[in-house]
């Protein structure tokens, strides 16, 4: 892998050579304690150290809502809206939402059944990393999404000069020689801060404990009285699921237009936690209450994604953070680990 | 000879469910009745104990209409309560925003509710084929108030961002450089609800003196905000002591409370305004008000149509420089003033579109609502409304029934009741 | 496939006329859907009402809270295909239903005074549903523009609307916002409201009052109360709130979620 | 940069209605041929598999296709009116035009079942996926041992291709086939009565070279795996189909997804046809 250097005083002038690739979208404080991608304005409005954006990237290629496509009603013409989708480049992406992103292309571009809405906003995305510090939500570690060899341009870690940046892919070899006025070698005493940065980094993940068998674990615990009790306080709002980087459901609906001269058909985020997911016609519900939904999630996010050899979750973290009920993904899967089956 | 009875029993084009009786007896009308049959909702009363931030979210459902008005007045009395003083850009995206409110109001009710019994048609999309040009500009400049509204308050009809203390998001430039255009653009369809009204044929029937009402506006602008109450009999007192002056009272023929002033019955809205702030008006609308204030007859409320139409002018104009001037104004600081609950009342009074907008707001020290009293214009409109009625059921009683009932529906639709609105409302 | 005009009626019980208003409020798109729709009666815009004539279908506003409303509501129900509560006073008793979980006797002096000697044969808010048979429900108060173009053009192509069974908070994270209950601990019912605003109010940083009324699929409320307690906002609080918008709801689950924590 | 080598994955393609029977009074057969003629000579799909059928502005569908590829130039579907789509579809005449895509899912693995008998058991709508493995069979007729089809239904009114069927019947003999129509809730009913499993041990094939193929609700399943384990069929070839939500077929949209944390399958990628061993390690498939 390459390593390059980028100076501390070049960092503004990095983001402004960023905007060169196409539109910038980069974390953002948007309230007291959130954070989000958007767009970059201002290079000093830009975050570099955030826990995590209350939405993960998946936004940017599988869209909270968007026109799948158009139908005339008189002349049945197919159209989708315009594909003059730009390059663009998202700033400062952590690593477990780069795994996420490996996730979500290994069911919506797996071969033979690519999502060309999809696959065309993936190519046109530059993904530019960066080390994040974790907080005590954060358990990528043990799900081995804290660290990641490709799936991005750019890497940029801090050091005590400015950032120590590894290059992830042709694109990323280019910005770095097309502007090699920003970029400096790496000195070992840069290499030995990007490693004490990293080992700081590691002791800071709150858990350390093997996930290895944690299918088994929640199979064998299906009727553990976690889930009731759990499930009572969950306000089946779709927070967790909606804010989940690997979390893929979609709702579509037709909808004419005022005139009745064409229809489009919308999708949107939908969320296995609403009452109607498992619902199918003649009103049967494979899910009918609260405690199937839960638990279905767990059991989900906790399956094996077979082309990369992981599981779904990537221990970010979001789902705990951000659920208005306080419920902790995290501390139901340690219960479980330690509980016993039979209770005696 | 018998009695003869004309009754409209659904009055058509108005804000919420009325009807008019009218009893005619050896040509002599006996009875002129505004009778108002919308359900009773008793906002004063479910409201208590709630804290404040609830009621005056849930006061505007009083009407629609005027929701932004309601809520604005609420928020202002709330705040008078607790003694906040909110930012000079709070104060000006309110107006900004009241603006709004007054403009839509006055678009719809001038090209959609008034127009078509003066051009002879049922409503305003039936009038599309012969008069396209004006319903679609009517709507047009409607819209423009309904942005405003949708992007200050949050939506066109109850509006969430406004909240004691300011706003919950202020909005942004491009918002506000988007509303600019819309307005420029709406000015000449102001101008043309001026020509139109101005060119309507006006029943003298309701000619008799009347008492106007309106707030006397702050900072010498005319505006919807003040301090202080006049009339155009010379009478000055401060919104608190509204009281002592406006008497209401329920009446047994009626399904509402009725109000009087000095023991009389009198005016508020449009007209009501221009009589008393006319002067005031600056740039278009007072051209228009200059040219036409000769033909205004200030005691005849039919003529409130012009006057809306004249106001709407001036509302435009005026959003416009709100607008400039906003952008001049920076920075523009918190949206949110802190809000320290405390106990106390507070009294607002506004120009709603149709006139004074009373709120009477008392607290105890956690913020929860004790004692509201709210007056519409509407409530106050009505025995003016009852005398005018009767003044045209005396001028048209020659006419046989649907032509009757036809000039006895001019004259609250005149007003631009908001029955719903109504809210000390009460069945027999 | 043909298609006709459909024959629409648009009714008023007791309330603010603002689902009314807001059809109105469609401006261009009013005068395109009125192409394919005749207003057979529409009291707010017309002085020609046809009550006489068989309504593919009948949008209905307000709460029935008079006995004229009652009357006024299954007359439309007779004469109609179809019948849309319209708007949260239709759908769920409106704001003024607050009035049955208070001694209306007592709010009825608070307002006039002990000089109206006055007889009320019923004066709570019901919603529509409580006296005839409602086929859908447009949420909101009042509810969004495009639900009735959705509406009226799904019913023109020969289907029906999908119902909302989604809740606020799904739009919420939709529009990429900071939650309020999470961040300032502010009673935002969006998690238990019915979709459809695009969570307008959170969108402006303002908590969620539920004008949307609560979902009907499935009821959270009383995980909800727990959420709320844990904010420590005290009980009676929480079931004001929680029926700001739907005093008619049963709260029992609610209740007893309380009083079990 | 490049992005047509992606194909639309929600693409309609037109296709319109030739002609409809009435099945029963829910049921409707419809058979379609698409307007493009390249693609209607050379669409070709699986029996078990199913198609998105769509009416813009309406919504769309998931349909199993009943008819057989092994006959070209249209399709044919069998559908039941339940709710907003469906019923607009029932109102189509021909000339009428649809969108489909597919054909998606697994289908049965019809290569596998070659050199066994057959037994196909319906119930109720289950006849609609079930006719295309028949058809399917009967046009390839020398791959398959003994034929037997039970088709079950509550009422005979709501037997489906119950006329269909019986036109076969002088032709089973010659054909080595079976042909059992029954009914669980209509007494008077003069043909057979009861339910399919009271029928297995009577269709003459060899249960230790016959693949069995159940289509039906869910529930019905279970019964009828225990009566022809018990009976001695083998579990090796034991086939049903499954339904859940789609919205999109082609394994992203979530809604069929089912199973626990060591196995979560998409119906419509991993199914709609299963195995009686799937159902065994899957819990919550049926
Ligand atoms: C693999 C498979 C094969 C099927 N084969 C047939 C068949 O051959 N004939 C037949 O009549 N029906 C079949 N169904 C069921 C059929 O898909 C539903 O009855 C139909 O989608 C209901 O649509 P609707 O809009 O009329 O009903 P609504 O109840 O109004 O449904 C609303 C929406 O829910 C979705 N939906 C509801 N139920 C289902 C469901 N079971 N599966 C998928 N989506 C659903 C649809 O997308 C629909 O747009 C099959 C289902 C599956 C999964
Ligand atoms: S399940 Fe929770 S922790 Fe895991 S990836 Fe999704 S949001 Fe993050
Ligand atoms: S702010 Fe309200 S609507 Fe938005 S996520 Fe939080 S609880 Fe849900
Ligand atoms: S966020 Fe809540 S209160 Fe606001 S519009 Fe939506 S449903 Fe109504």
């Amino acid at each position: 892998m390459r390593y390059t250097k980028l100076r501390k005083e070049n960092f503004h002038e990095f983001l402004r050579v960023l905007e060169r690739y196409g539109k910038v979208y980069a974390p953002h404080r948007i309230s007291e304690k959130f954070y989000d991608f958007r767009e970059m304005r201002d290079p000093n409005d830009v975050v570099t150290e955030y826990p995590r954006t209350v939405m993960p990237p998946k936004k940017f290629f599988f869209e909270p809502l968007s026109e799948l496509f158009k139908v005339g009603l008189r002349d049945f013409s197919y159209s989708t809206p315009e594909e003059d989708i730009q390059p663009f480049v998202i700033f400062g992406v952590h690593a477990y939402d780069i795994k996420g992103l490996m996730i979500l292309d290994s069911v919506y571009m797996e071969p033979g059944l690519e999502e060309k809405q999809y696959a065309v906003r993936r190519q046109k995305a530059l993904i530019v990393g960066i080390s994040d510090m974790p907080d005590q939500y954060n358990f990528s570690n043990v799900r081995n999404a804290d660290w990641v060899d490709e799936g991005f341009d750019l890497f940029l870690h801090p050091i005590e000069e400015g950032w120590l940046i590894r290059v992830g892919s042709p694109t990323g070899h280019k910005i770095i020689d097309d502007n090699s006025q920003l970029f400096h070698g790496t000195t070992l005493k840069d290499i030995d801060d990007f490693k004490e940065h990293e080992k700081r980094r590691q002791l800071s993940f709150p858990m350390c404990m093997s996930l290895s068998d944690v299918r088994y674990v929640l199979e064998v615990n299906w009727n553990n009285p976690i889930w009731e009790e759990e499930a009572k306080r969950c306000l089946g709002c779709g927070n967790c699921t909606m804010t989940c980087p690997t979390c893929r459901c979609y709702e579509v609906w037709d909808e004419p237009d005022v005139e009745l001269s064409s229809a489009s058909r919308f999708r949107r985020w939908d969320s296995c936690q609403f009452h109607d997911h498992g619902l199918v016609a003649g009103g049967e519900n494979f899910r009918e209450h609260k405690v199937d939904r839960f638990r279905h999630r767990y059991n989900c996010k906790n399956s094996y994604v077979k082309a990369l050899h992981c599981d779904f979750c990537v221990g970010c973290g979001r789902c705990t953070a951000f659920c208005p009920a306080g419920i902790s993904y995290m501390g139901i899967i340690t219960h479980l680990m330690e509980a016993k089956v039979h209770e005696d | 000879m018998s009695k003869r009875i004309v009754r409209v029993d659904h009055l058509a084009r108005v804000e919420g469910r009325g009807g008019i009786t009218v009893e005619i007896e050896q040509d002599q009308v006996k009875l002129a009745q505004f009778n108002l049959t919308e359900g009773p909702r008793l906002f004063e009363a479910f409201l208590r104990g709630r804290p404040y931030h609830e009621a005056v979210a849930i006061f505007p459902r009083i009407c629609s209409i005027c929701s932004a008005a309601h809520r604005l007045t609420a928020i202002e009395a709330t705040e008078k309560a607790f003694g906040i003083e909110p930012t000079a850009t709070v104060n000006m995206v309110r107006e900004l925003l009241y603006f709004g409110d007054q403009i839509e109001s006055h678009a719809l009710h001038v090209f959609l509710l008034a127009l078509p019994d003066f051009l002879g048609y049922p409503d305003a999309l039936q009038m599309v084929d012969k008069f396209g040009v004006e319903v679609t500009k009517g709507l047009m400049l409607k819209k423009t108030g309904n942005e405003i509204m949708r992007l200050l308050g949050s939506r066109e009809i109850h509006q969430e961002n406004a909240l004691v203390g300011g706003f919950g998001k202020l909005p942004s430039k491009e918002d506000l450089n988007y509303l600019r255009g819309l307005l420029v653009e709406s000015l000449p369809y102001a101008e043309l609800a001026v020509q139109l009204c101005a060119s309507l044929n006006i029943p003298p029937h309701t000619h008799q003196p009347i008492t106007h009402l309106a707030v006397k506006p702050r900072g010498g602008r005319y505006t919807v905000y003040g301090d202080y109450i006049h009339s155009s009999e010379g009478d000055e007192f401060p919104v608190e002591d509204y009281r002592s002056h406006i008497v209401e009272f329920v009446v047994p023929h009626s399904y509402a409370k009725q109000s009087l002033f000095k023991g009389k019955p009198y005016m508020v809205g449009a007209l009501s305004r221009l009589k008393l702030n006319g002067h005031l008006l600056t740039g278009k609308a007072k051209e228009h008000f200059e040219q036409l204030k000769g033909t205004i007859d200030f005691d005849n409320a039919l003529y409130n149509n012009l006057a809306q139409a004249i106001e709407l002018v001036y509302f435009v104009e005026e959003s416009i420089r709100i607008i400039d001037a906003l952008m001049n104004h920076e920075p523009w600081g918190d949206s949110l003033a802190p809000v320290q609950p405390r106990a106390g009342r507070g009294v607002s009074i506004t120009e709603a579109p149709r006139g004074l907008l009373v709120y009477n707001v008392a607290y105890d020290e956690q913020g929860k609502l004790v004692d509201a009293d709210v007056i519409t214009p509407t409530a106050m409109n009505q025995a003016i409304i009852e005398r005018d009625i009767k003044l045209m059921a005396e001028g048209m009683k020659h006419l046989p029934d649907d032509e009757l009932k036809f000039h006895l529906e001019l004259v609250p639709r005149a007003y631009d009741p908001c029955i719903s609105c109504s809210v000390h409302l009460v069945r027999k | 496939m043909e298609r006709r005009k459909l024959k629409v009626g648009i009714w008023a019980l007791t309330g603010c006329y603002g689902c009314q208003l807001n059809f109105v409020n469609l401006e261009d798109d009013l005068l395109k859907i009125v192409q394919n729709v005749d207003l057979e009666v529409f009291y707010m815009a017309t002085r020609a009402n046809n009550e006489e004539t068989n309504f593919d279908v009948s949008f209905i506003e307000g709460s029935v809270t008079t006995p004229e409303d009652e009357e006024e509501a299954k007359k439309a129900r007779e004469r109609s295909k179809y019948v849309v509560a319209l708007g949260n006073c239709a759908v769920n008793g409106g704001v003024q239903g607050f009035n049955s979980t208070q001694d209306f006797e007592t709010n009825i002096r608070t307002v006039y005074g002990d000089d109206a000697h006055f007889h009320l044969p019923f004066g709570l808010s019901k919603p529509l549903d409580s006296v005839i048979k409602v086929d859908f429900y447009l949420y909101g108060c009042p509810p969004e523009k495009k639900d009735y173009i959705y509406f009226l053009t799904t019913l023109l192509l020969g289907t029906w609307p999908e119902d909302w069974t989604i809740p606020v908070c799904a739009e919420c994270r939709l529009k990429g916002n900071p939650c309020v209950i999470i961040e300032r601990g502010e009673p935002c019912v969006g998690p238990i409201t019915v979709a459809g605003c695009e969570a307008r109010c959170p969108s402006h940083n303002v908590a969620c009052i539920g004008c949307r009324g609560p979902l009907k699929v499935v009821d959270n409320s009383d995980a909800m109360a727990l959420t709320f307690k844990g904010k420590e906002l005290p009980t009676d609080r929480i079931l004001d709130r929680m029926r700001l918008f739907s005093a008619y709801k049963d709260l029992s689950k609610v209740e007893e979620a309380l009083r079990n924590v | 940069m490049k992005t047509d080598n992606y194909t639309d994955l929600y693409k309609l393609n037109k296709a319109h209605v030739v002609r409809v029977f009435d099945l029963t009074d829910k049921e409707k057969l419809f058979v379609f041929r698409f307007d493009d003629k390249d693609l209607a000579s050379t669409w070709t799909y699986k029996p078990g598999q199913f198609v998105q059928i769509a009416v813009p502005g309406v919504g769309e569908s998931t349909i199993s296709i009943t008819s057989s590829a092994t006959r070209k130039g249209f399709f044919e579907l069998c559908i039941r009116k339940v709710g907003r789509v469906t019923s607009v579809i029932h109102k189509l005449r021909p000339g009428d035009v649809v969108g489909i895509r597919g054909p998606y899912g697994n289908g049965f693995p019809m290569e596998a079942m070659e050199g066994k008998d057959l037994l196909l058991i319906a119930s109720g709508l289950g006849m609609a996926p079930l006719r295309g493995v028949f058809l399917y069979a009967l046009d390839n007729r020398w791959l398959y041992g003994r034929i037997a089809l039970i088709n079950t239904a509550r009422y005979s009114s709501e037997l489906l291709f119950r006329e269909e069927l019986d036109a076969m019947l002088d032709m089973t003999t010659a054909e080595n086939l079976l042909i059992m129509q029954t009914v669980t809730r209509e007494p008077e009913y003069p043909g057979l009565k009861g339910r399919a499993t009271e029928y297995i041990d009577q269709t003459g094939v060899d249960p230790k070279n016959c693949a069995v193929i159940v289509c039906g609700p869910p529930r019905m399943y279970m019964d009828v795996f225990r009566k022809v384990l018990q009976l001695g069929f083998s579990p090796d070839h034991l086939y049903m189909t499954l339904e859940r939500r789609m919205k999109c077929g082609v394994g992203k949209c979530g809604h069929c997804v089912a199973g626990t944390a060591t196995n979560m399958v998409y119906m419509c990628k991993d199914g709609p046809v299963f195995t009686y061993y799937d159902i065994m390690s899957t819990p919550g498939l049926i």
